[in-house]
């Protein structure tokens, strides 16, 4: 199931199907009721999954965020010192939802722009242009005009063009470090530990990869895991085995 | 030889390049003002005259020849529109992202939009719309994108400010995406239907519904 | 909408291709006689009319749009105006490349570029700077291009050396590439150390590294 490849294209991200929840549940943007948006949006994930679909991991990464939340909110609030000018529950750095607020109302400024644009599109493809005239005829010996160009010109361009060259490498090598994401690498790790039914894995299997830049992926993949609470790590000794268990983290030491 | 007549004629050369006015002043020795003075005295010319077909579009800071928007239709029967193949949603974010916040780089576009842009940034990189405007100074040295001036052709800007603002939209606009996610609920309850019943289990290849 | 503006829409939009009285009567859905007789009206009122720079020239047996006899030495000034044929980026590398490899096929001048080169070329060629300096000994036979007399005069230069040395910022591939490699991991370690300071301990928000 999981070599289905398939994106939930009906949406074009976690960010656009929350809208959506918000929007079909009427629900107040700047007041979300946690709880029911995960359920639905949960609902909504296993739906898809329903249907094999291969679940992004944008979107696992926000169910994720969404149980973050949710389960901060559901916390016994400390002291809260409620400034009297502010009327909401907490103080506006406390309420836990407020990163993904924000987040929401960005990205929908730029869904709106994009329907605006949508329009735009629709309007100009009205109109016909016509390619430019062929004037390679009239254009033989066009000489220079005095002072166009100078002797630097020609070492400037010749000094970008290496300049480029340089920059324009990384690319390849970027290309290359982006074969794997850490939600992919998550993804991977999972797997492998689900496929152990419950037994303990060696942190070590995860390293044999092929790149230093795979490495970090990794790590940065394990600790995400972690802080997921969907594996935890046992070490009994200082610099002993690092063993990887499946589930809800317990005390790391 | 006449003025009017040589700017149309300058108009029809140079196409979709599109004609500046500096363009204009120094072909025909003439200050700007005066070429704009022609220009727009064109301009009405075409609008008024009924037995026209064309119009002056300006697109940045250079105006082109264009068919006017009643004749659509009727193009559309003979000729293929270089716009036809619409942009994506996804597409369409990007750009409008790219538009409002450039320079900009991919990670930054990621963060707005909750997902991977790679494949939309490619497409419109392709399509010439976006184009690279440096690297980010320090670790990493990101591609900076910037809009193209064929972007502004594409969606008929003559300059950038005609985007519409996005600030006033900071507070709610029901209507607005209403609508249009009920649009896109309805267009996925279909597809879903469709795929229960076409589709037994595996092949799930009917989801590109926006392409 | 009008018949006359319609074969005028219709004519610029096939552009060179022509339009053939069958195509007009088709779309237009009339007899090709009528066809006929609206072309021939259209290409009167162009005609006559001072301040129309366009006239339908036959081709064959299809119509097409041109620019009046009259102003083709507005075109041609238009053509080679400074404006019209600034050199760009391109065709800058290219001729750099020119003067400081020469001579050199346009393979190579690829090769150092890293991208195609024909119409940036084609450019430097036309403006009399570069010329073909004989070919390649063995198969294909390749054009070797260098700078002309022309570009010495330009460039007030009695001598190539004369120009600006490129032997310090020119690096042996190697060098470059691995100098590269050493960059991207300088690059990842500041990226790492700088996380490591900043975040404490749970928050391992690190998915930045890649910018």
């Amino acid at each position: 199931m999981a070599e289905i490849h398939l994106k939930m294209d009906a949406f074009e991200g976690p960010l656009d199907l929350l809208l959506h929840l918000i929007q079909k549940l009427e629900l107040d943007i700047y007041d979300i009721p946690v709880a029911e948006v995960t359920e639905q949006y949960m609902a909504y994930i296993h739906a898809m999954k329903e249907l094999q679909l291969d679940i992004a991991s944008d979107y696992l990464v926000m169910a994720a965020t969404l149980l973050a939340i949710k389960s901060k909110m559901l916390l016994p609030k400390q002291e809260l010192a409620i400034d009297e000018e502010d009327e909401g529950y907490f103080e506006t750095g406390d309420d836990p939802r407020e990163a993904l607020v924000e987040q929401l109302l960005e990205y929908r400024k730029y869904k709106y722009a994009a329907d605006e644009l949508k329009e735009r599109e629709e309007t100009r493809s009205q109109y016909y242009t016509k390619a430019p005239a062929d004037l390679h005829e009239w254009q033989q010996n066009v000489p220079l005009n005095p002072l166009q160009l100078t002797t630097s010109d020609i070492f400037l361009a010749f000094s970008q063009m290496l300049h480029r060259k340089k920059l324009n490498q990384p690319l390849q090598t970027k290309i290359a470090l982006q074969e794997v994401t850490i939600e992919e690498k998550m993804a991977d790790i999972l797997a492998i530990i689900r496929k152990k039914n419950g037994e303990k894995i060696d942190f070590q299997t995860f390293f044999e990869v092929a790149t230093k830049s795979e490495m970090v992926t990794t790590f940065l993949a394990v600790l995400e895991l972690m802080k997921a609470k969907s594996i935890w790590i046992e070490q009994k000794e200082v610099f002993g085995e690092l063993w990887v268990y499946e589930g809800a983290m317990h005390v790391v030491e | 030889m006449n003025e009017l007549a040589t700017i149309e004629t300058l108009l029809f050369v140079a196409g979709d390049d599109g004609l500046s006015l500096k363009q204009i002043s120094s072909v025909l020795e003439i200050t700007t003002q005066h070429a704009y003075q022609l220009l727009m005295t064109l301009q009405k010319e075409y609008e008024l005259a009924q037995d026209r077909g064309l119009m002056i579009m300006e697109v940045g800071d250079t105006y082109q020849l264009a068919t006017k928007k009643e004749y659509a239709e009727i193009i559309k029967k003979f000729a293929v529109s270089p716009l036809t193949t619409s942009l994506s949603q996804a597409s369409l974010e990007t750009l409008a992202i790219i538009a409002y916040k450039q320079p900009i780089t991919r990670m930054e576009i990621d963060e707005i939009r909750g997902v991977q842009t790679t494949g939309a940034l490619q497409k419109i990189l392709m399509r010439g719309l976006i184009e690279e405007k440096g690297r980010v100074d320090g670790p990493g040295r990101a591609i900076l994108y910037g809009t193209t001036k064929y972007f502004m052709d594409y969606f008929g800007l003559k300059d950038m400010a005609e985007l519409p603002s996005i600030a006033e939209i900071e507070l709610p606009e029901e209507e607005m995406t209403s609508d249009l996610f009920y649009d896109r609920f309805q267009q996925l309850e279909e597809v879903e239907a469709v795929d229960e019943q076409e589709e037994p289990s595996d092949d799930i290849n009917l989801f590109n519904i926006e392409e």
